[in-house]
Order: structure tokens, then C-alpha cells, then sequence
């Protein structure tokens, strides 16, 4: 990825936190929520690497911590309301809290919030733990959270959750530990959006955020946007015990390879977010580990159905039978990737379409195909960024086996800087990158019903968006895993994004840092490991 | 009494960068007694310059001594060792080179270059240097002895940077001082104070002198003996007064040919002036640098020049550097208008400056520089450097243009074969011939002549001087013939206009000739060209040494 | 510079051996930038291993790359862009430089000092900025690639030129030709620029160095041919993870710029002499 | 006796005014051509229309792009860098410890780099065609031709990754004692030894020797100058005009051209402060960090004529 390439990320990891939120949307689990606060469902596979042997072993206190993301600029920050990148999620995990969190298996939990409670899902009830403090000493009240959750209905404030909040209409404190909030309509997903990053809560009336002044495990000690931020381990946490380390430094490396060389030469525990070509020199080293999670992450490839060349019918068939899924796990992913068959539900989410087979790499196929469209001999021009994972390599791959066709595809490689906002959605055949989605409903609507906003071949069916309702208000699992099937079926050969492989998100970390867990909120912990993670001496 | 130097069957030779050996001393002796002061007289690359570094165990890069001995004071300096060399040079024998101007470092202050000698061979503590240097300084008769030697190089004039490169010769007290050709580069005027003050110091400190120079009147003034070189062979050596008058060897007796003034005999046509003057220069005022307010020109260097050429005759211009002669040349042709005053051509006004003259008048007045090496285009050959006016005022091409080449290459006495020849490949004589022939190209009635034979032995200036007067007599022309020496100019013009400080002194008859001279500056002037005559220079008054 | 070749003794040229190994290796590059992808065993984007890095095999000669692709293919495609790019953005640079340069020495006055300065701003920004804000900004396809290279490299050459013009300017062979009445660019392309070709012809040598050097870091910041075609420089960049393991796939690339840059160095600072034997 | 320098100087500061105006246009045009603003690259993947409405106009962002620049350059004529767009610190803040950076980086370098380049540049020279002449330039040739960033990996490999001797990163801000400066900074310094050095030493050789072909070099040695004394003595004093223009041109790189160095190292310098701020596309730090090295540069080769004119007495009078 690009040392430049803000804009990606951000994008990718604000949808991560915002598909925790959306979880849930069932009636079923809402009901549930009210009685027992919450069930999780199985989410992403998250496979652990030899990390997961030390989960068993006692954390062990000290130490100073000292992790690597990919990404940083100028434009780092500390106002939750604002964070945009993997940066800014974990120094904030570190500095604030949210009024409840999703743990590793994605079940919500209370953090600074005793209950969340409501009737009718519709006017909810925030009672607030006692005793907690701010670093500058301050206690924790209603007024905080009025005021945080406030700031985000304020457009000046740039809140990237803005369009969230807007349901909230009133919030207001009942009373010092009492917070009263009414919405629009009904929504039993409260909870999990307050487990948003964004919605962390700060102190009533912040407008500078420099200081990093929170209720959070560690309290900050020095930050400078771009470079990198120092905190020490609060030791008045609310939490029994809190962190376990007594410091923590976190920064980012841009460039792939000297990120790793870092950890390898021991200057950082952890390097986020490693390329599969990393992985030979790194299993030589030894002592470091990777902890890899498939959890349905994908790199897509979309032909606009309004344009040409996507308008011509089986020019996205053919394409779809053009990728060599098998090439591209072995080469591009180096093994650490699962075939997958054009449609967005992963295999490790249990409403996956199972006998929906992927499509076989099969050239001659594709050149029929294309010659009925009348497409075969055409310059067709694919976008791609080193924003999207691995997409350039795919087009590549494309680029040969049209070629072997008389297909002639021409790569535009276009600077992963500001690609999410210029070519993303826009260009006749480009490529995307989607993070993964715990329930069908939230990828369906997000990416595939007529009125989603994110509708990369923008695919218009009827049918298809009268099954995706129909399903959201189906109480019987084993008939709502058939519409869900179904819903498969039609994306997978009609809608005009190819989905080759579920990728694999990897870090890598020193075998002296242990307790770091997958989590469906995202990498690291879902960015929250300062807290969790310790030291072996 | 023994030699102090005795040179035996010295060989050089020369490595070209075709990695050629190519002999350039064939085998050359001579003796220099104690004190005594041997003249080697040669044209360039009669390799006069080339024997006398050997004396220093020196040869200029590509070169190297390929033979014989050169001993100084009984030791062979071929044969040292590079730290005996160093060693001797500077106390035992010392250089005074052509050009002091660009032989002294510009960044340094001339006395800790004067005393430099002594500093490399710790001969002396540095007060007691610096007194010796006031005291040569003295001897030279350079102006403010005790503290000239603060000053840097572009702080005196040439002259005294001459003076006082002999100054830093002499500090190391050496057996012997070689002096190559150290006084070319001065005004006569200068020069005639140059050798005075060499030769009283040289007389004083007994010393032993070798004195290379082109220039047979002025070895006349201070050698003993003479060598006479070419191609690097000894032609004849002789006591100088020998020379002078008895030469053996018929290429002494051409160079000393050369030297006789032959006064411009041509059928002097009373009505010439009479007749409408094909140039006629009137009070032009020209110089360099930003206008001023009163709409002159920064530095004026032309202050009101008037004369005028008539048509078929020769006007000769005369001055010592900085007299503004070769601007004139220029202000005429247009290269730097004046600021105001006229330029007549066949009374017709010219435009001052060249870019706005008609092709028609550009053609008719044609500049010849004096620097070959420079006026040529090194990058060229002679065929395109004539073609090119060819082209560009008559519109000739192909075989025409070829025809009229070879013509004008005829025409200065060049073989065709020149044509596909670069300038670099050519002798000095054969490039002024060239640059001579780019003027002829453009037919035209006038041709302004710049110190072109300034820069060529004095057996080549003369053929040159020839050619003009023949070509004259061919083509009809009109030279206006710029110069510092008189003798040339003599040799070719009907008139002479004397020049000094940006003004006209006085106009004289060619045939009046020196002793016509009216004004104290061109009586003074005439009065320092060395003549070829031993006692000349202690016969020159002292009031020539004074205004220098 | 890549077409400039030793010149037998017998024209009248003299060179040294080491300007002859230089002109050889220098040739070679250039031949291959010509006919390079005929020779190609394989598509340069078709992955034929799927081992990564792989060593020096009989079937690859140069290894495979990160992507299992062969390196030799790569590394033969790679040179028509180093070399073409690289070539394209110098003859612009210098082309234009030389000639403003000329132009501004012998104009001199307004044009001279606007051009001047305009041309020394641009000098004080660092090129790979610059070249980062251009490609970031129109895309980084060849043709913007070679324009901001030779955008980059221009000023220099524009200094060097006019600092060499304006000596020769003063020269009096330049006078005569003002004086026969020649306009400026006969000035210029007849009288000027012969008399400075052999500096030039080193400057322009030099500045391909550079300009190689700068395709190579400008690809390591993510700017570059597209794929799957690659310069030499985004071969080391793309395959720098190979550097621990001395991978051909690194190690080629790097010697392939190193021999090309080197030798165009050699081969100016030994050009061939023409022999020059005064006739008298 | 002197008033060359003061004239030269305020003369060049008027010309420095012009050119960073030049720049600033020149730096302005480039990112107006840079697709999205800052409000949309900080919001992101949130940029809703209104959201984006409301964040520009939040920043005062909604009025044309060159009233921006203008009032941006009316706070630069008045001293003030303006306030980041990203996040909203004053300018000045955000370049201070970073220039720092860059200048810590650049001294050091400068320190080790000028007389490394200045002594081998005038000892091949001196021996000119000498084996030590022929060894010199043939490294020198052999390490230019390596690319930057390829030196600088190879040496975290060797010396952090395999040695284990020296850090992999080095943050200039957090440098104790001079040993630990040592080793944070021998990485980067060494690759910009490599990166920097040759060019000098090039240009220094070439000066050197057309100097030491001059008639006054001769002369010296005609009065028996050894040779050191003919090169220092007599040849380096008029050689230094040239030397230190080279010296500026190869120094001005260390301030905005050392951004690969400070990728690879994680340096945090000026010139990743750049990059960073063209990708979030903050006007103002864009133009402050390019100012910056405009005058860096300007400034590095007006101390060079200076330089020069003080060396050579026929201009300092």
C-alpha cells in the first residue's frame, strides 16, 4: 500500500467499526438484547497463528509496548469524532472508552455504561458506571456524554459519523449518571453503534483534543500528528488491573518493507498489516509470529452495468470466468486466501452459500461470451490502485489471460491517493476493496438493493431487493439461510462485481507480545490491544 | 673560466593526442658563460621556449626530454631526481615568464609571491625577504616600492607585474634568469622602461641570462650573444653585434630583412584627397556601459574622432593599448554605435548600429580581427567559414560557391586542400590568410584591418602586409589598417593618425615618417621602437623613460 | 548518448579501451530497449512459477520475481522503458535547455533574466516532490512521466548551456558574424552550437544518469510505467522484499541500472578524441 | 572597503522574493490539479455531500481556491505560515520540530559530507590519471549508480536486521547523548553520503583541474613548489568560486530531497511533512514546506557567490 494512501484506509476501517454496529438488526436478536444484553453471533474465522497457544499464559505487568501501523500523516488526531485510520483507533482505544465495546467473539458488552436499555427501541435508557474519572481527574457524568454524542450532529465538527447520529434526536442527562436518548424510529442497534470508535467519550466541553484527555488505560504523554504518540498506563483506570504495560508508543511505517525490517531488528513488537511476500523472511526470523485473520476482507472487481463496456450482456460473465482463482490464492496471496465465488457472504459466516460453486477459470468460455457481447478484439481500459489490495497484481493476471483470448485489457494503475474518492464507484471497470460484514443484511444493503450507497455495478433487481426485506424480518433461521441462498445466487451471476478470493488480513508481531486476540472490529484487537496485550520478559 | 651552462645534443620530444612521437628539439647545443646574456631568437615553434625550460628540467605536459644533457653548473639536469629539480629552481636558476599577468595568482598578494622562493627554500628569514623584495622593487623602478607589494595582481599595471615578475625571479639570487619573451605583451613605451630596469639589474647582480624572444631590436639591447633557432635546430650562433650585421645564415639575414622598414612606395595621387572619401568618420563619440543623462555612454573611450579614407588608399591607425584604435574598428563597423557623430560610406550616412545597416552596406565594409584563432570558427571548416557570405550577400550555391572558395583560397595564397581543413589544424600566417579571405568574400571597398599582423612572426606579418598590398592593387580597395606597431604600419598606409586616450594626437604622411612626428606624445611614441642597433637603448633620452 | 559508438583510428578518432567496453555496454542496453521484447521467453505479466524469488534456474535465467513472473522477460521489457524513458526525458531536457540557453545568452536583456529566473524557482523544488505532486496530480502514464522528468532536469541543462554560450558569445568570430548582419538563430545553431557540443554531449550523459536514478526513486514512491510492465527501478522497488535473500529477481535490476548508468559514465569521461596534428 | 556582499545580498533578496513567488504559483497550480479537497479527503468514505458542505464551510473553505492562496499569501507576506487544514495546529508548529529534523540531519550530513568530497575531489586532482585518481572516480561512478532507497534498505538489513548494531528507525527528536545521535543517524547519513558526495567530488576534481593547468600553477612550480603547496597554495584559492557552487547545488538536496532516506528510516524530516500534506491536500503546509525549501536552497547558493566573491580579491574590492 502507499505511504500516501490515507483516504483507503480510513474508508475501509470506518466501515469495519460500522458493520460491529449494524449487527444485530434482526427482530430476533433485538428481542434477545432485551432480555439477556445481547447474544453474539459466529463471526469471521478468525484463525490465530501460534499467538493463540499464549492466550492461555497469566499477562505479566511492564514493559514498554511499541507497534507500527501502516498509515500516518498530518491529518492524525485525537478526537475520536474524527479518527479515520487505523492510527488514530488504537490511540484513541488507548486514551478513551466507549459506553459499550464488542469483545473477541463480537457480543456486546458494557464498558463506561452500566445498561443500555429501552422499551421500544426508540427512547433508550444509558445509566452510567460510578467512579469514573477523567486523566485531568475530572468524574465521568452525564454531561460528557450529552456533549460527545452531541458533537457528532454538529456538521462543523467533520464527525465521520454524522449521518449515524442524525437519528438521535434528543439527547439529553435524566440525570449525573443517567443519559436519556430518543430517536427517529425504532432502532435496536443502539447499543452496538455506541461501540462505535467514533462514539468514544470525552470530557464535557472539549474542543482541543491534543491532550487526549480521557477515561481510557493509558493517559497521554506526548503526541505529535504525522511522527508519532507516547502514553503511560493510567493507573487510576476504572477497569480492575487496566493495562498491563507500563508505556505505550505507537507510530506508523509507510513503507512496507522497512515496517517489517523494524520488527525484525527488534525496534517494534508489532507491524500491522504485512504483505504475503513478507512472510518467507519473517518465518525465517524466528521469533516473530503472524496472526492472520480471514474474516471475508475482499478485493472485487466491478463493470458498471450503466456504461460501457459493463452494458453489454455476458461481457461481466465472461470476465467473471476470466479470473484464475487458483493463480491468484497460490501467487498473489501466497496460499493465505480462500477461493470465493462472486458474492459477498463469506465462507465462515454461516448463512454462506455453500453449494454455490466458484466459477472455474475457463478462457474459452469468456471469449464466447465476449464474442456474443460483440466485445472480443477491444481495448478495454481497468482501473486499479495499490488502494485496493492486491488489485494491480490481479489486473495483471487478467491482462494475461485476455491477452492469450484477444482480449486486450489496458491497466490504468492510478496513485492510491485520493482513489476512493475519484475512481471508486465511478470508473466503467475498476476495482474495490470491501471489509467484512457479520450478517447478509448489512452487505446486501449496503452494496447490491437498488438504494444502496455503495452499489459498485450499480445492479437493480426487484426481486433481489424484495428478498433482502423480506429476509430482514424472517424470524426462522433455516428459512431465511434459504432467501439468503437465493440472494447469493442472483449476486453471484448477476450482479457485475467479480469476487475472486477472500483475502487475509496479517500481522506480525514478536513473540514476546502476547494476549493479542482477533476481533471482528479489526485489526489489533479491533485496535484496542494496548489495553489487553503484555510483554513476556 | 668554466660554463655555467652547457647544453649538449638536447632532444625533445612531443606526444600528440594521436599518440604520435614527434621530435621538436633535433638536437641542439650551446654554452652560456657566467654572467653572460644569451639571446635565443626563433619564429613560434622554433622550440626557443621549449630549450630554455629544459634548463629548469622542465618540459610543458605531453612533452619530455628524450636525449642529450643540459648542465647547470657542472650538475645534468636531465638527469635529477624530481626533489633536486625542486630544489634548484628558483635559487639556481629562475624563470620570468611571457605573460606576468596571467603567471601571477590572482588570489595572492604579489609580495608573498615575490618572496615565495625564499619561503619554499628557506634561503632567508621572511623580514629580511620582504626587505630584499623593497629593494628589488627599487632597482626596477616600480612606483612606491614599500608597498606595492600589498596590492594583488589586478591591482598594477602590466608593466609593472612584468617588473615585478622579475622581482620574483631575482629574490632566490639564481645563477641564471630565463626571460621568455617578457616584454611581447607591453607597449612599446613600457617596454622600453621593462628592459631598461632588466638590464641595470641583471648588469648589477652579475647574473647569467637567457632571453628568448621573436623580436630581434629589442635582443639587441640587452644579449651578449645570439642563438638563432628553427624547427628546433641551431641555424647560427653568434655575439649579437655579429649578428646584427655580419649574419652568416640566409634565415638570419630573412629575419633581419623583415625587419627593415620598407616605406610604402606607390605613385601618390595628389587629387586622392580631393576626390569624395569612401569613409569618413566625423566626430564620433562612442564607449561601453549604461547611457548616462547626458546620453553618453558609462566609459567613454572614444572622445570625437574624426577622419577619413580616400577611396583607394590606406589609412593607417596607430596607439598604444587602451588608445581606443580597435574601437574605432568597431564603431565603424558597427558593432558598438557611437553615441554620436557620423559614419560616411561613399558619403553616404551609415546606420550606427550593424543590425540596422542595409545587407548592401555590410557587404561594403568589411572587419578582419586581429586573432585569427579567435575570428575563426574553430568548429568549421575553412570551406564553410568562406562559404558562408558567399551565400549570405551574393546567394552563391553548389559549384559556383566551390569556384569562388577555391578562387579566394587562391587568392591569399592557400591551397584548395585548405578548404575541408578545421582552423585548429592550421598555422598562424595560413589562419590570419583565412580570416583575411572571409572579408574578400564579400567584395568588399572597404576592410577594416585590426592588429591583424600583430599576432604573427615578423617574416609572416610581412608576407601578409605583401598580400594586402597586392590584393589592393587587384581588387581596388581601401584598408583602414589598425595598429601598434609602427614599422607595419608604415609599410602600408599613405597616411597615419596617431591615437591616444580615445583621441586623435595628429595625422601624419606615411613618408614623414617618424621624424615628421609634430606632437611630444607621437615624437615619443616613434622614439620607443627599439631599433635594430645595439647602443639604441641607452641612446634613448631619459624623457621617454620619465612619461612611461 | 546510448547511440554513440567508438569510431575506428582510421576516421581520424582515438579512444581509450575502457570508452570502447562503456560504448559496447552502453550499445548493448540500447539494442536490447529495440529488440528486446522479441526475445522475451515469456509474456512479462504471465506468472510461470509459483514459487516467489525464485533462484537462477535453467528455465528462468534471471529467477522469478514476487509474483512468480520471469525475471529475464521483465528485465528485457524493462530496459525499452528505462532506457526509452529516460533517453526521451534527456533529449527534451537538454534540447530545450540548450537552446533557451543559447537563445538567452546571446538576446540577453529581459528574456535572459525572466527565463533565469523562472527556471532557478523551479530548480529550488525538490524534484521527487515535484514529481510526486505532477503524477499524483495527471496520473502517471509515460508521456507524463518523461515530462516531468525533463520539467525536472530542464534548468539545469539551461544553466550549463548559457553559462558555456555566453563565453563563446564574446568571441570574435561571433562579432564577424554579427557584423556580416546574421540573425540570432544562425548565431545559434551555426556559430554557437558546434563550438560547445562536446560539454553538452557530457552534460546530457550525466543528467541520463541522473534522470535513470530519479525513474528508479520516483518508482520507489509509487510512480512509474504501468503494469505489468516495469522499469528497472520499480523491478528493485517492486522486488525489494527479495533483498534479504539476495534475490536475482533485486539483485538483476540494480545491476542492470548500475552497468547502464556506469558505462554511460565511462563513456563520456572517455569520448573519443579527434586527432588533431597541426599541418605545417 | 567591502560593499560588494551587502549589495550582492540585498540584491538577492529581492530576487528571492520573486522566485518564491514563482514557486508558490508554481506549487499552487500543481495542487489545484489534484483530485478532492481536504474536506473530502479528512471525511473520507463519511464524505456525504453535506457532510463535506458543512466541513468546508466549517474551515472557511468554501470560497474560490485562489482567494485562498491570496489570503494565504497576504498571511505569508505579514509572517504568518497560516493554520494547517488538517488539523487546524498553527503551520509553524507542525515545520518546527520536523525542520529541526531535517536541519539535525543536514548538519551532520554537511559535516561529514564537504570534507570527505573537498579532500578526495582535490587529492584526484592532484594525481590526476594516477591509479588513485582512476579508483576514486570509478566509485564514486559505481555508487551514484545504486539507487537511493536500494542503499538505504540494504543497510537496515546489514547493520539492524543481521548485525543488530544500529536501530532500523531513527526518530531525530529523541537524541540524548552524541553516541546515541551516532547511531540513530550513521544509517541515513551514510546513504546520503552515498547519494550526495559524488556529484562534489566530481565537480571539485574538474575545478581543481583546470585551475592547475593555469600559467600561475606552472610558475609555482617553476620556483620549486612542491606539490601540495602548488594545489593548495596556488591552485585551491582560485578554485573555490566553482567548488562551493557545486557544494550548495549537491547541499540544497539535503532539505527536500531527502524524503526516500526519511521513508526508509522513518525519519520524521520535511520533506515526508510534505508528502503527507499534498495527500491531505493542506494548502497551506503544501506552499510553507515548499517556501521552506525554496529559500533553503536560495539561501545555500547565495552563501556560495558569497563565498566565492570573498575568495577572489578582484571581486571583493
Amino acid at each position: 500500500m502507499s505511504n500516501t494512501g490515507i483516504t483507503n484506509w480510513s474508508r475501509s476501517d470506518d466501515a469495519m467499526v460500522e458493520d460491529a454496529m449494524r449487527r444485530g438488526a434482526s427482530r430476533r436478536d433485538l428481542l434477545r438484547m432485551f432480555m439477556a444484553g445481547g447474544i453474539g453471533l459466529a463471526v469471521g474465522g478468525g484463525i490465530l497463528g501460534r499467538a493463540s497457544a499464549a492466550l492461555a499464559a497469566t499477562p505479566v505487568r511492564g514493559g514498554h509496548l511499541i507497534g507500527a501501523s501502516w498509515s500516518s500523516s498530518t491529518a492524525d488526531t485525537l478526537d475520536p469524532a474524527k479518527a479515520s485510520q487505523a492510527t488514530d483507533y488504537v490511540r484513541c482505544c488507548a486514551l478513551y472508552n466507549r459506553l459499550t465495546f464488542l469483545n473477541g467473539k463480537g457480543e456486546v458488552q458494557m464498558e463506561l455504561a452500566d445498561s443500555v436499555e429501552s422499551s421500544d427501541a426508540k427512547v433508550w435508557t444509558i445509566k452510567l458506571k460510578k467512579g469514573v474519572t477523567f486523566h485531568d481527574g475530572k468524574t465521568l457524568t452525564a454531561d460528557d456524554v450529552v456533549y460527545s454524542l452531541n458533537r457528532h450532529l454538529d456538521e462543523s465538527v467533520g464527525s465521520k459519523v454524522n449521518a449515524m447520529a442524525k437519528q438521535m434526536t434528543e439527547i439529553k442527562a435524566i440525570d449525573p449518571t443517567t443519559v436519556q436518548i430518543t430517536l427517529t424510529a425504532p432502532n435496536a442497534d443502539i447499543p452496538s453503534i455506541l461501540a462505535m470508535h467514533h462514539f468514544m467519550i470525552v470530557a464535557d466541553g472539549t474542543t482541543d483534543f491534543s491532550k487526549g484527555n480521557g477515561t481510557g488505560s493509558f493517559a497521554l504523554e506526548s503526541f505529535e500528528p504525522g511522527v508519532k504518540s507516547l502514553m503511560k498506563r493510567n493507573e487510576n483506570y476504572f477497569k480492575s488491573g487496566g493495562a498491563n504495560v507500563d508505556s505505550f508508543e505507537y507510530f506508523a511505517i509507510p513503507d512496507d518493507t522497512a515496517r517489517v525490517n523494524a520488527l525484525l531488528s527488534g525496534d517494534i513488537h508489532l507491524a500491522a498489516s504485512i504483505k504475503p511476500q513478507a512472510l518467507r523472511l519473517i518465518e525465517a526470523a524466528g521469533n516473530i509470529d503472524v496472526v492472520q485473520n480471514t474474516a471475508g476482507n475482499y478485493t472485487n472487481f466491478n463493470m458498471r452495468l450503466d456504461m460501457a463496456p459493463g452494458d453489454k450482456a455476458g461481457f461481466a460473465e465472461g470476465m467473471k470466468y476470466l479470473f484464475d482463482r487458483e493463480l491468484i490464492t497460490k501467487s498473489i496471496a501466497r496460499g493465505r486466501a480462500v477461493i470465493a465465488n462472486d458474492q459477498p457472504i463469506s465462507p465462515s459466516n454461516r448463512f454462506h452459500n455453500a453449494e454455490l460453486k466458484a466459477r472455474e477459470f475457463d478462457p474459452e468460455r469468456a471469449k464466447s461470451l465476449f464474442e456474443k457481447a460483440g466485445l472480443l478484439g477491444q481495448n478495454i481500459p481497468i482501473v486499479a490502485s495499490d488502494a485496493a489490495t492486491s488489485s494491480v497484481e490481479m489486473a495483471t493476471l487478467l491482462q494475461q489471460a485476455g491477452s492469450k483470448i484477444g482480449m486486450k485489457f489496458d491497466i490504468q494503475r492510478v496513485p492510491s491517493d485520493g482513489y476512493w474518492s475519484k475512481y471508486w464507484l465511478k470508473s466503467p471497470v475498476h476495482f474495490g476493496n470491501i471489509n467484512p460484514r457479520p450478517t447478509p443484511d448489512i452487505l446486501f444493503s449496503l452494496l447490491y438493493t437498488s438504494d444502496a450507497p455503495w452499489n459498485e455495478s450499480q445492479f437493480r433487481s426487484e426481486r433481489f431487493d424484495k428478498l433482502v426485506h423480506e429476509a430482514r424480518g424472517e424470524l426462522d433461521d433455516s428459512k431465511r439461510k434459504e432467501i439468503y441462498d437465493e440472494c447469493q445466487v442472483i449476486v453471484s451471476n448477476e450482479a457485475a462485481t467479480a469476487i475472486p478470493v477472500w483475502l487475509s488480513d496479517m500481522e506480525a508481531k514478536s513473540n514476546k507480545l502476547q494476549g493479542l486476540e482477533t476481533n471482528p472490529l479489526g485489526g489489533q484487537m479491533g485496535y484496542a490491544m494496548a489495553e489487553y496485550v503484555w510483554l513476556q520478559a | 673560466m668554466p660554463n655555467l651552462v652547457e647544453i649538449r645534443d638536447l632532444q625533445v620530444k612531443a606526444t600528440t593526442d594521436a599518440g604520435n612521437i614527434i621530435p621538436i628539439i633535433k638536437g641542439v647545443s650551446f654554452d652560456i658563460a657566467p654572467g653572460e646574456i644569451v639571446a635565443l631568437i626563433g619564429e613560434s615553434g622554433s622550440g626557443k621556449t621549449t630549450i630554455a625550460l629544459t634548463l629548469m628540467g622542465h618540459t610543458r605536459s605531453g612533452c619530455e626530454i628524450s636525449g642529450g644533457s643540459v648542465s647547470l653548473a657542472g650538475r645534468d639536469v636531465v638527469q635529477m631526481t624530481a626533489r633536486q629539480r625542486q630544489a634548484m629552481r628558483g635559487t639556481e636558476v629562475a624563470y620570468v615568464p611571457q605573460s606576468a599577468a596571467a603567471a601571477f595568482n590572482p588570489a595572492l598578494r604579489l609580495i608573498d609571491q615575490v618572496i615565495e622562493v625564499a619561503r619554499i627554500h628557506r634561503t632567508m628569514p621572511m623580514p629580511q625577504a620582504r626587505a630584499k623584495a623593497v629593494e628589488l622593487f627599487r632597482a626596477l623602478a616600480l612606483p612606491d616600492p614599500e608597498n606595492i607589494g600589498q596590492r594583488y595582481p589586478h591591482q598594477v599595471s602590466g608593466g609593472q607585474l612584468q617588473r615585478l615578475s622579475a622581482a620574483m625571479a631575482l629574490i632566490g639570487d639564481p645563477k641564471l634568469v630565463i626571460f621568455d619573451e617578457p616584454t611581447t605583451a607591453l607597449d612599446v613605451t613600457t617596454q622600453i622602461e621593462v628592459l631598461r630596469a632588466f638590464k641595470s639589474v641583471m648588469k648589477a647582480g652579475g647574473m647569467a641570462g637567457v632571453y628568448v624572444s621573436h623580436d630581434l631590436a629589442v635582443v639587441a639591447q640587452i644579449a651578449d650573444r645570439i642563438v638563432v633557432l628553427k624547427g628546433g635546430v641551431v641555424q647560427e650562433i653568434g655575439p649579437t653585434e655579429a649578428i646584427l650585421h655580419r649574419p652568416a645564415h640566409p634565415y638570419t639575414r630573412e629575419l633581419l630583412s623583415a625587419f627593415e622598414p620598407v616605406a610604402y612606395a606607390r605613385a601618390a595621387q595628389p587629387e586622392a584627397a580631393a576626390r569624395v572619401p569612401i569613409l569618413e568618420v566625423a566626430n564620433v563619440i562612442a564607449g561601453y556601459g549604461p547611457l548616462g543623462p547626458d546620453r553618453m555612454p558609462h566609459k567613454l573611450v572614444l572622445k570625437d574622432v574624426s577622419c577619413r579614407l580616400a577611396k583607394g588608399s590606406n589609412l593607417g591607425v596607430i596607439g598604444e593599448s587602451g588608445s581606443g584604435k580597435s574601437t574605432l574598428a568597431r564603431a565603424i563597423a558597427g558593432l558598438l554605435p557611437p553615441a554620436s557623430g557620423k559614419v560616411l560610406l561613399n558619403g553616404e550616412l551609415l546606420e550606427p548600429a550593424a543590425a540596422a545597416r542595409s545587407k548592401e552596406d555590410l557587404r561594403r565594409l568589411q572587419i578582419v580581427f586581429q586573432l585569427a584563432d579567435t575570428a575563426l570558427n574553430p568548429a568549421r571548416p575553412i570551406g564553410d567559414i568562406l562559404g558562408r557570405p558567399l551565400t549570405f550577400y551574393h546567394g552563391l550555391k553548389g559549384a559556383a560557391k566551390q569556384d569562388r572558395i577555391t578562387q579566394l583560397l587562391d587568392m591569399v595564397r592557400l591551397p584548395k586542400a585548405i578548404a575541408h581543413r578545421l582552423p585548429g589544424e592550421l598555422s598562424g600566417g595560413q589562419k590570419q590568410r583565412v580570416n583575411l579571405a572571409r572579408a574578400l568574400a564579400a567584395n568588399p571597398e572597404v576592410i577594416l584591418c585590426d592588429e591583424i599582423t600583430s599576432a604573427l612572426d615578423t617574416v609572416v606579418a610581412a608576407a601578409v602586409i605583401e598580400l594586402l598590398k597586392e590584393l589592393q592593387r587587384e581588387l581596388d580597395l581601401s584598408y583602414v589598417f589598425i595598429s601598434h606597431d609602427l614599422s607595419t604600419v608604415q609599410a602600408i598606409c599613405d597616411e597615419v593618425m596617431v591615437m591616444n586616450g580615445g583621441e586623435t594626437v595628429e595625422t601624419l604622411r606615411a613618408d614623414s615618417l617618424p621624424h615628421g612626428a609634430r606632437h611630444p606624445y607621437s615624437q615619443l611614441l616613434f622614439a620607443s621602437v627599439p631599433q635594430l642597433d645595439t647602443g639604441w637603448l641607452d641612446g634613448v633620452p631619459l624623457r621617454v623613460a620619465k612619461s612611461a | 548518448m546510448a547511440v554513440s559508438f567508438p569510431t575506428p583510428r582510421r576516421l581520424g578518432y582515438h579512444i581509450s579501451w575502457t570508452g570502447i567496453l562503456a560504448a559496447t555496454i552502453v550499445l548493448f542496453w540500447a539494442v536490447i530497449a529495440i529488440i528486446g521484447p522479441w526475445l522475451m521467453p515469456h509474456p512479462p505479466g504471465d506468472i510461470i512459477d509459483f514459487e516467489y524469488f525464485g533462484p537462477m534456474t535453467g528455465e528462468l535465467w534471471f529467477g522469478s520475481d514476487y509474483l512468480g513472473r520471469d525475471m529475464f522477460s521483465r528485465i528485457l521489457m524493462g530496459a525499452r522503458y528505462t532506457v526509452g524513458i529516460s533517453l526521451a526525458a534527456v533529449v527534451l531536457a537538454c534540447a530545450s535547455g540548450v537552446v533557451l540557453g543559447m537563445t538567452a545568452a546571446v538576446t540577453g536583456g529581459w528574456f535572459d533574466t525572466i527565463l533565469s529566473r523562472v527556471l532557478d524557482a523551479l530548480n529550488s523544488i525538490p524534484s521527487k516532490l515535484f514529481g510526486l505532486v505532477m503524477v499524483a496530480a495527471v496520473g502517471s502514464s509515460i508521456p507524463v512521466l518523461i515530462a516531468v522528468l525533463a520539467v525536472i532536469y530542464l534548468p539545469g541543462a539551461y544553466r550549463f548551456a548559457r553559462s558555456l554560450a555566453v563565453n563563446i558569445n564574446t568571441m570574435d568570430f561571433v562579432t564577424v558574424a554579427r557584423a556580416r548582419g546574421e540573425r540570432t538563430p544562425y548565431l545559434i545553431l551555426k556559430e554557437i552550437l558546434p563550438n560547445m557540443t562536446g560539454p553538452v554531449l557530457a552534460d546530457v550523459g550525466l543528467r541520463f544518469v541522473f534522470i535513470v536514478l530519479l525513474l528508479s526513486g520516483l518508482s520507489f514512491l509509487g510512480l512509474g510505467v504501468q503494469p505489468p510492465n516495469a522499469d528497472w527501478g520499480s523491478l528493485v522497488r517492486e522486488n525489494i522484499g527479495g533483498l534479504p535473500f539476495a534475490a536475482p529477481a533485486v539483485t538483476i535490476p540494480s545491476l542492470a541500472i548500475a552497468s547502464l548508468t556506469i558505462s554511460v559514465n565511462l563513456l563520456i569521461d572517455n569520448l573519443p578524441v579527434k586527432i588533431r596534428d597541426r599541418s605545417e | 572597503m567591502n560593499s560588494q556582499i551587502p549589495r550582492l545580498v540585498l540584491g538577492r533578496l529581492g530576487v528571492a522574493a520573486i522566485t518564491l513567488l514563482i514557486v508558490s504559483a508554481v506549487v499552487f497550480g500543481a495542487t489545484q490539479m489534484l483530485p478532492g479537497d481536504v474536506a473530502e479527503i479528512l471525511l473520507g468514505q463519511a464524505a456525504t455531500p453535506e457532510a463535506v458542505a458543512g466541513l468546508r464551510q466549517a474551515m472557511h473553505l468554501d470560497q474560490p481556491a485562489l482567494v485562498q492562496y491570496a489570503s494565504w499569501l497576504w498571511g505569508l507576506a505579514q509572517g504568518d505560515l497560516g493554520t494547517s487544514y488538517a488539523n487546524s495546529m498553527p503551520v509553524a508548529d507542525l515545520i518546527g520540530g520536523r525542520l529541526l529534523n531535517t536541519l539535525r540531519l543536514g548538519a551532520v550530513t554537511a559535516a561529514l559530507a564537504v570534507p570527505l568530497a573537498l579532500t578526495l575531489g582535490i587529492t584526484s586532482a592532484m594525481y590526476r590519471g594516477t591509479l588513485y585518481d582512476r579508483i576514486v572516480s570509478t566509485c564514486i561512478i559505481g555508487v551514484i549508480s545504486v539507487p537511493e532507497f536500494m542503499i538505504a534498505t540494504l543497510a537496515v538489513l546489514i547493520f539492524a536486521v543481521w548485525l543488530k548494531w544500529l536501530p532500523a528507525l531513527s526518530f531525530g527528536n529523541d537524541v540524548q547523548s552524541i553516541g546515541e545521535m551516532l547511531r540513530i543517524f550513521a544509517m541515513p547519513v551514510i546513504t546520503l553520503l552515498c547519494v550526495i558526495c559524488a556529484q562534489m567530488i566530481r565537480m571539485t576534481r574538474a575545478a581543481m583541474i583546470s585551475v592547475l593547468d593555469s600559467p600561475y600553477v606552472e610558475m609555482a612550480l617553476l620556483k620549486g613548489a612542491s606539490r601540495p603547496r602548488m594545489v593548495l597554495r596556488h591552485a585551491l584559492p582560485n578554485a573555490v568560486g566553482p567548488i562551493v557552487n557545486a557544494v550548495a547545488l549537491s547541499l540544497s538536496y539535503l532539505v527536500g530531497g531527502v524524503i526516500i532516506v526519511e521513508t526508509v528510516f522513518n525519519y520524521p524530516g520535511i520533506a515526508r511533512l510534505m508528502v503527507d500534506s499534498v495527500a491531505t491536500r493542506d494548502l497551506p503546509l503544501i506552499q510553507s514546506c515548499a517556501m521552506i525549501f525554496c529559500i533553503g536552497y536560495l539561501v545555500l547558493i547565495t552563501l556560495a557567490d558569497v563565498i566565492a566573491i570573498l575568495s577572489n580579491p578582484r571581486l571583493r574590492k
